[in-house]
């Protein structure tokens, strides 16, 4: 597993890649404990593999989730509430029975603050002990990302970007360079959350990523659009625009909190993305 | 690595979607605010003159001098436009907006006492503005909302979390991811990523800078000790700029001691804002900065009687100095803070922010071991606390508390 | 005939006991005011500046001026400590007294503004306190009730009549008649016996002598029209004082319109406070001036929708210039008056007093004849009538309020 | 009648003053028209007058009455409730039948706007036709009292001085010159209203008037003592003390106020206050 896991999950051209709050026991927390939610995480993950994922991002729940939008910072407050916690989160992850890479997503400091010492050094290890093969931290520019850069290479955890509509030529190149595993395309401003209609901004970035690539020599990463995806037909658009994959958060992150038939919804979902994400290569590749 | 370090503490961690807009600052900060582009620091300074009421007095306290047998000097920024020192900062970012061609203005507050201000500078140089504000706070803190309101800006309640300045600061935060083109951010505080720290602090320094030229008019000399309260530390850091250099000066920066300062690292609780006393090495809002936070990091709610100190972070460049030795951090209880609050209204005339009490209830403690000369920051007024104030003293029956039954229920209709 | 005519306005008509106390009054502000002795303006220069914040700015308003296409500068008394042009007479008083060996204050107060001052400038110097407040006023100004109980001062509410600031002056002259001998009576505006329309004059003419320099500092000339809120007039004659010999500038004199410029002298009832423009020649509180009496020459109850300008006198030099001619005065009414507060408060981010609010009132009705030039004293902040603004705003759906349902309902607890 | 009849009415050494507020209607006002008001009004003067009231002071109610206490504002407030205005006030005192002087006690208010014209002549013109013998007005020092004067000389009408025990010998010395009828002594500091001891301040100022007399040569005022008289025995130690008179308000209108057998009350009040007052003389005389 690890870095090279991800970059062969995006083989078939249209990888879906769904997220989840890790511990999000969904909408009644009444009867929940720690390992109920654990567990049901683990159902979660299972049955979007089923439907054809091909990553699974996991977020580790932080406090003050400054890039999310109302349902996953809901999600990650019911995880909290629920006893997610990051030693958990590893737990969680080490018992996960699927054969796709898994990337955590959290924020800086819970990483900063894991082990006995401060520093990324003792998260980054454990994690990938724990079969974690990537980390997306929505805070963390390039410009603070050094020392975990350095970790995530010592540890063969890929480490990956987010390049947003505001990013220019500069700072591309930069994320496009120390990047690894995949980039995250930002599909639009703002933070994440689902949303009716694919942004025009999503193929501006990928065409100007697309421009950069052919201008450099380095290896091509993989581009994933995520921020506001719900729909086969929007996956669709978005890789029939250039994208390698796509990112679903909320809208599976809703049936999570909505609590009915989670584990038969999502893969429904999950199907109709995966298949959105293919019929969007077929439609480029033609 | 990221401009903005001070020692360990400092840096830029935030979304790449920022950053873009944090460079162009960055820019801006050098341009207008280091090299005063454009006359802009002229600009600022005559507005703070005229629409703020700079240069404020330091003033001698009489009463307080007697008292704790030292000479006592108040540097009045209550005085300030607004009622506190906030709108050395909110004018000069808001002003930097339009300099910088920015259409709108949003801003998080605590106390209302950024947010006001904020507003007020907006309401003045023709901006449109949003504030957030947590709904404990908007309910803590009336007045100034209905200030902000009045001043013809929205106010956005944020219901997440225990509703503070700490969800206050990570809503604007969401609210300029989707907006940052077009949008300033006018953090309220010494805090957030690089650029914000210097920004605010220079904004600020105005205060120190002034009360030191007073001393040496006044005095002759430098005073032996400067005194600020700290939420976020703007008006510390401002206070203290000037006198960074002066070695002989000691320098006290009075925190939040809440209820209490044991903190409940299990249950994530921290009773109190004391952050540079009791917190830990983080990342929060943008900056590496002392933090009140669990053994997992996550970041705990905070505790204050006063909204404008109620935050689990503070200032970078307040964690290094407090580090290094420069500065010494000291927390004051909320009784203490309260009883503090009624001496200085009944003693000296002048009735002070919440915030502003904790620095007296300090002199309180060390009047009598500071030196011979000490000047405190009278960081703003206690308009917007009146409610609060009577309802906490009676809660606790304080003894220096008036007795204010006679006019708290209402006698009658209007 | 006694001093302190103006014209046919003036004198001293109060009770022999009070008499001696005025005599000595009379001595202390001809030897302390006028000569100075023992450096008595000196200490007050120093702590007018240093405990009240003056000088204070001329501000260039850049959307008003915008707005009238006239050059609109405001002189910003409610940057003063409290928050009123206030404090230059209760501060000048209160020292005064001080000075005269008095050991107890009394004070009325309408707004509260008075009596705030008088408490702070009493906590300041040290002296014990009695404010009496018209019941309806305490109502109508609860914060600064408040304010003046934080200060220390006893407030006691005046139950007779309508309970605003008629009742208040008669209850403390009450108070005074029996406790003359220790007390200093801190009268709140340039009403009153002789020689109070001239010691509060003095004390407030501070206001104009600075505006009328900052004209010449910063426009090399005078303006064309000078404008003031008057209830009393200790506003108005403060910022007229000094260009009284300035024959080429206009002063205006704004009062309260209140509901309705009828007044029913069957009925006893007077709609408004403009009692140069509706008024009749009388003897109130101590000099004869323009009242507002019935036919049978009782006081009558006037209305305004700020309770600093709801009194049925005015000061008798006011009186007295109006009949002379040298100053126009303007009623503007509660609705204007509320207009201008909001529009202020959203155009140049100054929430002012309701007080204050009338002379912008008379600025959005007559600002294009004015001249090229023309300065408004702001002669309060508005944090004390929050509230008063919010209700009487939307009983009156104005047009120019914000939306303000989302915070005046209590959200959850505190 | 006029100035002469005030003089006569102290020849017996101890008068009795009586002060009501007229058209006081007393405590229900809820039947009252401002003619049986007035009505009351006249019955209690005559029964003071029967209990030996040597002067009748009775007060014109001024809406601002600041020298007065908490008791007799509420008559005020009562009487202008009542429909009291001047003109009333002067049918009332034409109304009255009895014979002895009659002073009326206003504020300046009043009498200046009374009539056509401004100023105090029209209104002393009329009270001295309605039988008006003196007037008291506590807010007009000496300084403002030059026009009031001139007109109470051309109609012969008394112009009452208050005396206060603030006020040092030239203003006493003035007092006494221009003043005529008597010497309204107050006799402490405050405002009008019963109190339960007479003070010391009484007598020192009585002594203070006596010695300025022996020292001068003109003419002899009669002094009357007010402010806090309400029973015989007080009476009695006022005019032991030297006072020529003693003038009784609050305790009076408290009778009124309360409106029960208010005839025979006042009477009953008035007969103890007089008999105080000659006993008092008795005392000193003996
Ligand atoms: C009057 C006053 N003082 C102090 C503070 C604390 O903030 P800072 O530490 O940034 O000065 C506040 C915050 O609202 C405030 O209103
Ligand atoms: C702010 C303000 N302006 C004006 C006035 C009116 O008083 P004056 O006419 O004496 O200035 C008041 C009285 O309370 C006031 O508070």
């Amino acid at each position: 597993m690890g870095v090279d896991a991800i970059r062969a999950a995006f083989e078939d051209g249209a990888a879906f890649i769904p997220y989840l709050a890790a511990g999000d026991p969904g909408g009644d927390l009444s009867n929940s404990t720690p390992e109920s939610a654990m567990a049901a995480t683990a159902d979660y993950v299972s049955a979007l593999v089923d439907a054809g994922a091909d990553v699974v991002e996991l977020g580790l729940p932080f406090s003050e989730p400054i890039a999310d939008g109302p349902t996953i910072q809901s999600a990650t407050v019911r995880a909290l509430q629920a006893g997610m916690t990051p030693p958990r989160y590893l737990e969680l992850v080490e018992s996960l029975d699927v054969d796709v890479p898994i990337v955590a997503m959290t924020y800086y400091n819970p990483i900063y603050r894991y082990g006995e010492r401060d520093g990324v050094g003792p998260f980054v290890e454990a994690a990938a002990a724990a079969g974690v093969d990537g980390l997306i931290i929505p805070d963390l520019p390039v410009e603070e990302s050094a020392p975990l850069e350095r970790a995530c290479r010592e540890h063969d955890v890929a480490l990956i970007f987010i390049a947003a509509p505001t990013t220019r030529e500069d700072r591309l190149r930069a994320i496009m360079q120390r990047g690894t595993g995949y980039l995250y395309v930002q599909a639009r401003l703002g933070t994440t959350g689902a949303s009716r209609s694919v942004s025009d901004q999503t193929k501006h970035t990928l065409d100007r990523i697309a421009a950069y690539e052919a201008s450099e020599r380095h290896a091509r990463l993989p581009k994933a659009v995520g921020f506001g995806i719900s729909t086969g037909e929007q996956a669709a658009t978005v890789v029939g625009a250039g994208a390698d994959g796509v990112i679903v958060g909320s809208a599976l992150v809703d049936i999570v909190a909505e609590g009915e038939d989670v584990v038969a919804s999502l893969e429904e979902l999950g199907r109709e993305l995966k298949a959105g994400a293919r019929a969007g290569f077929d439609r480029r590749t033609q | 690595m990221s401009g903005g370090q001070y020692g360990r503490f400092g840096g830029q961690y935030v979304p790449e979607a920022l950053m873009p807009a944090i460079d162009e600052l960055t820019d801006a900060y050098q341009r207008y605010v280091l090299e005063n582009e454009a006359g802009f620091m002229d600009d600022l300074a005559e507005r703070l003159e005229t629409f703020g009421g700079r240069p404020t007095p330091l003033q001698y306290a009489d009463q307080l001098s007697d008292r704790y047998d030292i000479d006592v000097y108040l540097k009045r920024e209550d005085l300030l436009h607004g009622g506190a020192h906030k709108l050395n900062n909110a004018l000069g970012q808001v002003l930097l907006a339009r300099y910088m061609g920015k259409e709108r203005i949003i801003a998080e507050t605590g106390a209302g006492q950024h947010g006001t201000a904020t507003t007020m500078a907006c309401a003045h140089l023709g901006m449109p503005c949003e504030v957030y504000m947590g709904r404990r706070d908007v309910n803590r803190q009336r007045p100034n909302v209905f200030r902000m309101r009045l001043n013809g800006a929205s106010v956005t309640p944020v219901d997440i979390g225990r509703g503070t300045l700490k969800e206050a600061i990570s809503e604007t935060m969401r609210d300029w991811a989707g907006s940052v083109e077009t949008t300033h951010y006018v953090i309220g505080s010494v805090v957030g990523p690089h650029p914000y720290p210097d920004l605010v602090r220079e904004f600020q320094s105005v205060i120190g800078s002034e009360a030191r030229d007073q001393c040496l008019e006044k005095l002759g000399e430098l005073p032996d000790a400067v005194v600020a309260c700290a939420g976020g530390g703007s008006n510390a850091m401002g206070t203290y700029d000037a006198f960074l250099e002066d070695e002989s000066v000691d320098l006290y920066a009075v925190e939040a001691g809440g209820d209490s300062l044991e903190i409940d690292r299990e249950a994530g609780v921290a009773p109190n804002s004391a952050t540079l006393s009791t917190g830990t090495e983080g990342v929060l809002h943008g900056s590496r900065t002392k933090v009140l936070q669990d053994d997992d990091g996550q970041i705990m709610e905070s505790h204050s009687v006063s909204s404008g100190l109620d935050y689990a972070g503070v200032g970078p460049e307040l964690a290094h100095l407090a580090e290094e030795g420069r500065l010494a951090a000291t927390p004051v209880d909320d009784e203490a803070a309260l009883a503090a609050f009624h001496r200085l209204s009944q003693l000296e005339g002048i009735i002070p922010a919440l915030e502003t009490a904790h620095a007296f209830g300090f002199l309180e403690e060390r009047g009598d071991d500071l030196g011979d000369t000490a000047v405190i920051t009278v960081s703003g007024r206690g308009d917007k606390d009146l409610e609060s104030v009577i309802e906490e003293s009676f809660k606790r029956d304080l003894p220096e508390a008036p007795d204010l039954s006679l006019f708290t229920t209402d006698q009658g209709g209007r």
